[in-house]
């Protein structure tokens, strides 16, 4: 099974080829055209040069039914399922089991039972709104769609972005069940970890381009590929956190906090130039902490107070004029005005207080905006370019310039680098790192328990909505926090 | 002269059906979005191209005043020789008209009257009062006599004055013979609406007497909702007299027994009118040497005896 | 299909992890689902609607609460409620149509032209039904190939569709009203089949039609799919410009049907039927708890939100209500039942 | 303010990135940039618009292209465009206003009762105004509280405020038409301004004002960022539900002042006033280029989009064409506009 692939636009000339049965990891940096080069094998784009071979034969790929037909089923990057409908109706969604038009319900909810059972989640029930699942959920109903269809190959396009490392495992027991069986797998992930556990071959994709094909990962040291990717060394290791004055005040306060169905009797301070972490599997609650602690969500009791003084339950304003920010946790519904240029998203927050009198001056806004794109080093460096034309990891930095533009006491970040490469990464580390010490209090939420132990001067375990311990990060590792979690959602 | 005979003044009919200078006439009526008002349009029309020296242009058909105001201002710029206007809304449409007079072109007012009397050179009118007095008078006769008659009516788009003062006259008149109208809805001039309010209408009332539905287009509905009902205990009016409705009175099968004329041909009489003022002509059967200013017409009730002599008036449904 | 990727010996993790991720909230979790689910929905519907009834019942009690007046209420919400049932399909996938009203009133002129009613009279009067309804599917077609292949947004292909048919349906019949000649359609009409109209029957059958079409098939499923998600649609291998196109199609049937039936009703075709009868249906499938941004809705609170309002229509003239009157509680009521719908579907999920 | 966080030591790498990670595509992007902003969307409008002008000047040499003819058109646009200013605003953040239509009825009615008129006459005409703007104001109040802090879908709470404020009219008017008495009211819309119409001059002002307040203030960008993404404004800390309120009421002071400008053109108040003037606004609004999903559009389209329909009326009304027939054009003719509009839009990004 070959496939050899050249285009423009987006893709300037990219080879790839792929073997039954392997494991075939596709690295490179936010923007580098991954998402684009599967979205060319599942057919939703067409190559403008080059050609795709498959088993031997040239094929065109017309449009995504025509990607099935041949076998290739495709989980993408964004979360692709439908909400309003069952999760059985969206496994079999397009290819309905049906007899003369008719949906044979029963049928499907049996068949996809026994998908979620293969997936490891025999628990939930086929007849559930997808609405109501959780992002990871709705990952496992993509994945049961496309192994619903008779595959030879599945391109999995991030998968593991917004799975916790419990899923994780998980999901690799798939993918080796799959290449047990023949089954090809294309997988996308900016982790660099997960390529050295399930990968065989890799691809990295710089700007368009192929820079490497076909590296056995076995050779090929991580530092090389970090190297092929970027350009350029990357130190990926979390800068060294400088301890918290013992006299710092304390700037946020959080006590008894609870939001009636997910989480109660959450108390935690954070003082100044400290990093608190939640740690915890997904779905247990964190983000609606940080969302409550932000006054998006109405807490059902408790109180928050920053620097003293108590905000007002569920006002947004109040804990923006109080010197808090939030960076959601998904970036394009929650953080961005996609459309709109970069400056405007950075001002979004203090596009008031550049104004006189009501009149906007967008000439501040918009220096602003290039002092921080500046020492960000957001790419491009255009103030005025959409936010939507920007990669993950550069759009994820508009969201901190906000806050820094604004200057806050109190920044809530929530998965701050889901789906950043390698590079940004690491600056979004240094950066976080800086922000503390200039006296910022910061709370972390990340599925990554690496990361939040990396950062986090003081880590918070949750599960199940409670928090379960509040620990310094030095004191405990990734195996006791899993164990932690493990105990108190069985308890 | 004095020795001209008082009968000689003005125009003969033979001049008058002469051609004369070739007159163009703007006609804008509201949207003919009714049979009634379907047929003041053709009769607009026909009366023009009876006419070899009348050249008309038809506007838009509008309910909304501004919009029309809009055409009248484009008649006006045209330069047209008079203005044949049946306002959506007679007071709202005055300032242009006096606008129109203003600038030399005579106005001929159709059916919906201004609210000054400087706004147009003549103004020709149905009776709408009468017709409901025409109407009321003629309930009376057939129910009168019963001082507990249940007396519904069947308006049309209430929030139009001419609505208002055909059940005013409806009301003045029952109150003649000491009956009142105890049930009233109102419908939109269309066959659907018809059929809706009369259903809900019968239904609402059991027993009914007489009935009065403003308007036969409607009362194609009206009669669809009574026959579906099943009902018949009742007499009932039509107005304005279409052909339909006169087919049906002279079949003398349905409750439908009686309609009041609302003359379609107004807007026709208009345009005959805006020829004459143009062409300096005046009514040939009228001594005085000038149009008259106002004409009111006649709002006549048609029954099966004299329906034959009304027929040539109906209006096509 | 996949039978050979069964769920075999390979199973993933040894140890199936203990708990399910997902916290369910054990408890409260069976009957919140209940109401939050299509049923709480239509719960607070039903109890506008018996309100409503009850107001009825308490001001007009001779009239109303009889068999008869259900009757009337029936009758007149049919021919709205087979409308509604396509502008439910095509808001459900996120779409809108304006234009019903005036394809309904094209499709009741083009079936009783002269051509239409001699052929009728010669034939068997099918033939005038057939007409309606071939002017509802060609005018649904218009409207689906223009949103769907053109790229027009739908607000304004079904507005300028509204605007086109209304003005194609007064050259058509000359701005006569057209009186329907044959016999044996308006009796067909006049019938009734165990005590309930033909009118009411055509009603119930669309209404079941489209609950079934909208449940149990693909077709129904991948409307679903398409207002909830479009790419996503898409990217599953769902055709999603020929599905929005045989959307509207759906819609402009209904509007032929509908056509026919106010023939039926009124024994006359003209221009001037279903005027702002797209706002009504509109009204009633919104009110009825289907999204305007598509995704989710019900044919069950389709027929909720159309019987409420003609219920409240008949309470309205059952108290000779002054016609201005009714208009300005018309508009509290409207407030009222949405935000009642609201309260009852309100438990799920996070608010805006 | 964060100066302290300068690029210091810690940033990774000490070279920086040879190239940007962006592919930009060097050389179309001057003109593309140009085509797709708002320049190249109204390009394709002021193309639509010149042809229609040029239709209009063959077909109709005489009259047409003068300057009269040219204060119809604009006179007869300036009442819908004020109200179109104010619903871009709404369309813009993502809502709708279909009661702006009555609110106008209902301003011109009770700016004209017996009351405001002996106040007015008492004192000064101005008071009749002031009257009209609070109608506008009160009614756009409700509309945005209903929407924002009772989560009533926009369609919805202003359709139920159409038919309550045409009601309310009519009750008050008691369904007669009021006529204005006060010649200084009357007198004030009749003159010129540098040989343009008081009325044109409003529209003019409040078309500028309103293009001032979207691209040059707060309150523009806060309407953007709302209608491009509710979420994210709220997270940002923008108060959302405020915003809407005021943007409600922004669109019913617009439809106050509407409904003065009607009774300055008609002298006369009634509930008929307005009626369907709300599909006329968004259509305008819609072709303009303004988006029904809110979070883009500009003033300068719906001004184009305003004067492309009623030149279009003025060149039927020119051709003595059948209105019938206009309506059927006046469809084919909004389709072909959206289509050109599109044509002309589309080089841009992302298509959905
Ligand atoms: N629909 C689109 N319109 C315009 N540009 C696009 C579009 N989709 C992708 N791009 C651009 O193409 C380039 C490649 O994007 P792609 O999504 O393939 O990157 P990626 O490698 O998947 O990045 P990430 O790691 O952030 O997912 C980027 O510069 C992106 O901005
Ligand atoms: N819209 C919703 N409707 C119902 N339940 C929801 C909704 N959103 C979240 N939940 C539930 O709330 C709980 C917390 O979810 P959430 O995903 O925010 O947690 P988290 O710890 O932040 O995980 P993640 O890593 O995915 O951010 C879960 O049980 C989830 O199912
Ligand atoms: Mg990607
Ligand atoms: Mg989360």
């Amino acid at each position: 099974m070959t496939k050899a692939f050249a285009g423009v636009r987006a893709l300037k000339g990219v080879d790839l080829d792929i073997r039954p049965g392997e494991v075939h990891c596709i690295l490179g940096q936010n923007g580098a055209g991954k998402s684009t080069l599967i979205k060319t094998l599942a057919g939703v784009h067409r190559p403008d040069e080059g050609e795709i071979v498959w088993q031997g034969e040239t094929v065109t790929i017309a449009d995504p039914q025509a990607a099935i037909d041949l076998g290739i089923a495709t989980m993408y990057q964004e979360l692709d399922v439908v909400d309003g409908l069952t999760i059985a109706e969206n496994v079999f969604l397009g290819h309905e089991l049906a007899s003369g038009g008719f949906t044979r319900r029963s049928e499907a909810a049996k068949l996809t039972k026994e998908l979620l059972k293969r997936l490891g989640h025999g628990s939930l029930s086929p007849n559930t709104e997808v609405g109501r699942l959780s992002a990871a959920n709705k990952q496992i109903v993509s994945m049961a769609r496309a192994l619903s269809h008779d595959i030879k190959l599945i391109v999995m396009d991030e998968p593991s972005a917004v799975l916790d490392s419990e899923e994780v495992k998980n999901l690799f027991s798939v993918v080796r069940e799959l290449t047990r069986a023949g089954i090809a797998v294309v997988y996308i992930t900016h982790r660099l970890e997960e390529i050295r556990e399930i990968g065989d071959r890799i691809t990295v994709l710089k700007d368009g381009r192929s820079t490497a094909v076909g590296l056995e990962v076995a050779d090929t040291p991580t530092a090389e590929l970090i190297r092929l990717m970027t350009g350029r060394e990357v130190a990926n290791v979390f800068p060294p956190a400088e301890p918290v004055a013992d006299d710092a005040p304390v700037v946020l306060d959080v006590e008894g906090l609870a939001l009636e169905g997910v989480f109660s009797g959450v108390t935690f301070s954070v003082r100044a130039g400290e990093i608190v972490g939640l740690a915890g599997l997904v779905g247990s609650g964190r983000s609606e902490i940080l969302e409550t602690v932000y006054g998006a969500r109405k807490s059902t009791a408790g109180s928050v107070a920053v620097g003293g003084k108590r905000l007002g339950r569920g006002s947004v304003s109040a804990a923006v004029t109080a010197g808090v920010g939030l960076s959601p946790e998904e970036r394009k519904s929650q953080g961005l005005v996609l459309d709109e240029p970069i400056f405007v998203n950075v001002t979004l927050s203090t596009f008031g207080r550049f104004a006189k009198g009501g009149f906007l001056d967008t000439r501040a806004e918009r220096s602003a905006a290039r002092e921080q794109i500046e020492a960000l080093e957001l790419r491009p460096p255009d103030p005025d370019r959409p936010a939507v034309t920007l990669s993950g990891g550069n759009q994820q930095k508009i969201l901190l310039a906000r806050w820094l533009v604004h200057g806050t006491k109190v920044l809530l970040l929530d998965e701050p680098t889901r789906g950043v490469d390698v590079g940004a990464r690491a600056e979004i580390y240094a950066l976080i790192r800086r922000l503390a010490a200039a006296g910022n209090a910061i709370v972390i939420v990340s599925s990554e328990i690496e990361e939040v132990l990396g950062l986090a001067d003081t880590v918070l375990v949750v599960a199940d909505g409670k928090v379960l311990t509040t620990v310094p990060a030095a004191q405990i590792d990734e195996h006791g926090v899993l164990d932690l979690v493990m105990k108190g959602a069985a308890a | 002269g004095d020795d001209e005979s008082v009968v000689d003044q003005g125009t003969s009919s033979d001049e008058n059906a002469a051609s004369g200078d070739t007159v163009t006439i703007g006609f804008s009526g509201p949207a003919a979005d009714h049979g009634w008002l379907g047929a003041i349009n053709s009769g607009a029309q026909a009366a023009a191209d009876s006419f070899a020296d009348v050249d008309l242009k038809v506007a838009e058909g509008t309910n909304d005043a501004s919009a029309q105001i809009a055409a009248v201002e484009t008649f006006i710029n045209d330069g047209v020789d008079a203005i044949v206007l049946l306002p959506t809304d007679g007071a709202a449409l005055t300032e242009v008209a006096i606008k129109a007079m203003e600038a030399g072109i005579p106005v001929i007012n159709v059916d919906r009257e201004f609210s000054s009397p400087f706004a147009a050179r003549a103004t020709i009118l149905g009776d709408n009062y009468g017709m409901g007095v025409s109407a009321g008078h003629y309930i009376c006769e057939q129910v009168g006599d019963n001082p507990d008659a249940v007396v519904a009516e069947i308006a049309g788009i209430d929030s139009l004055p001419l609505t208002q003062d055909r059940s005013q006259g409806f009301a003045d008149a029952l109150a003649d013979c000491d009956l009142e109208v105890s049930a009233r809805v109102a419908a939109d001039f269309t066959v659907a609406g018809g059929e809706a309010a009369a259903s809900q209408l019968l239904s609402a009332n059991p027993q009914i007497d007489a009935l009065w539905n403003h308007d036969d287009d409607q009362g194609v509905g009206v009669l669809a909702a009574i026959e579906s009902a099943g009902r018949d205990e009742f007499i009932m009016m039509g107005g304005a007299g279409s052909k339909n409705a006169m087919d049906i009175i002279k079949a003398d099968d349905s409750v439908l027994k009686a309609t009041v004329i609302y003359p379609s041909t107004q807007a026709a009489d208009g345009v005959a009118l805006a020829r004459l003022i143009a062409q300096g002509k005046t009514m040939s059967d009228l001594i005085t040497p000038s149009v008259p200013n106002r004409i009111v017409l006649d709002a006549p009730v048609v029954t099966k005896d004299n329906v034959d002599q009304f027929y040539d008036l109906a209006f096509e449904s | 299909m996949s039978e050979q990727t069964t769920p075999g010996g390979a199973v993933a993790a040894p140890t199936p992890p203990p708990t399910p991720t997902e916290p369910t909230p054990a408890k409260e979790s069976g009957i919140r689902r209940l109401l939050s689910g299509s049923v709480g929905r239509n719960l607070g519907l039903v109890v506008a609607l018996l309100l409503i009834v009850a107001v009825g019942a308490i001001t007009s009690p001779d009239n109303f609460a009889t068999w008869s007046n259900t009757l009337v209420i029936l009758r007149q919400a049919s021919i709205v409620g087979v409308i509604s049932i396509g502008m439910t399909f095509v808001i459900i996938s996120g779409g809108i149509d304006l234009s019903v009203g005036s394809v309904m009133g094209l499709a009741s002129v083009v079936a009783t032209i002269d051509v239409a009613q001699d052929l009728a009279s010669a034939t068997h009067w099918t033939v005038m039904v057939l007409f309606a309804l071939l002017v509802g599917v060609a005018a649904g077609l218009i409207n689906g190939i223009v949103i769907a292949y053109g790229n027009v947004v739908a607000f304004m292909a079904t507005l300028a569709m509204l605007v086109s048919a209304r003005g194609l349906a007064e050259i058509v019949a000359e701005r006569r009203t057209l009186i329907v000649g044959d016999r044996g359609f308006v009796g067909f009409f006049r019938e009734d089949f165990l005590g309930v109209d033909v009118l009411i029957w055509i009603f119930i059958l669309v209404a079941a039609a489209g609950w079934i079409l909208l449940n149990r098939t693909t077709f129904g499923r991948r409307t679903v799919a398409i207002g909830g998600n479009r790419e996503a649609s898409r990217l599953a291998g769902i055709n999603v410009k020929r599905h929005t196109v045989w959307l509207y199609v759906l819609a402009g049937l209904c509007a032929g049907i509908a056509g026919v039936m106010i023939l039926g009703r009124t024994t006359a075709g003209t221009s001037t039927h279903g005027q702002l009868l797209e706002l009504d249906a509109i009204a009633a499938v919104v009110v009825g708890g289907t999204l305007l941004i598509g995704g989710r809705g019900t044919i069950v609170g389709t027929v909720l939100g159309v019987l409420i309002f003609q219920t409240l229509t008949n309470v309205f003239v059952q108290n000779n209500l002054d016609s201005s009157v009714q208009a300005v509680a018309k508009g509290v009521i409207i407030v009222v039942a949405v935000l009642l719908q609201q309260r009852f579907a309100k438990p799920a999920g996070r608010s805006s």
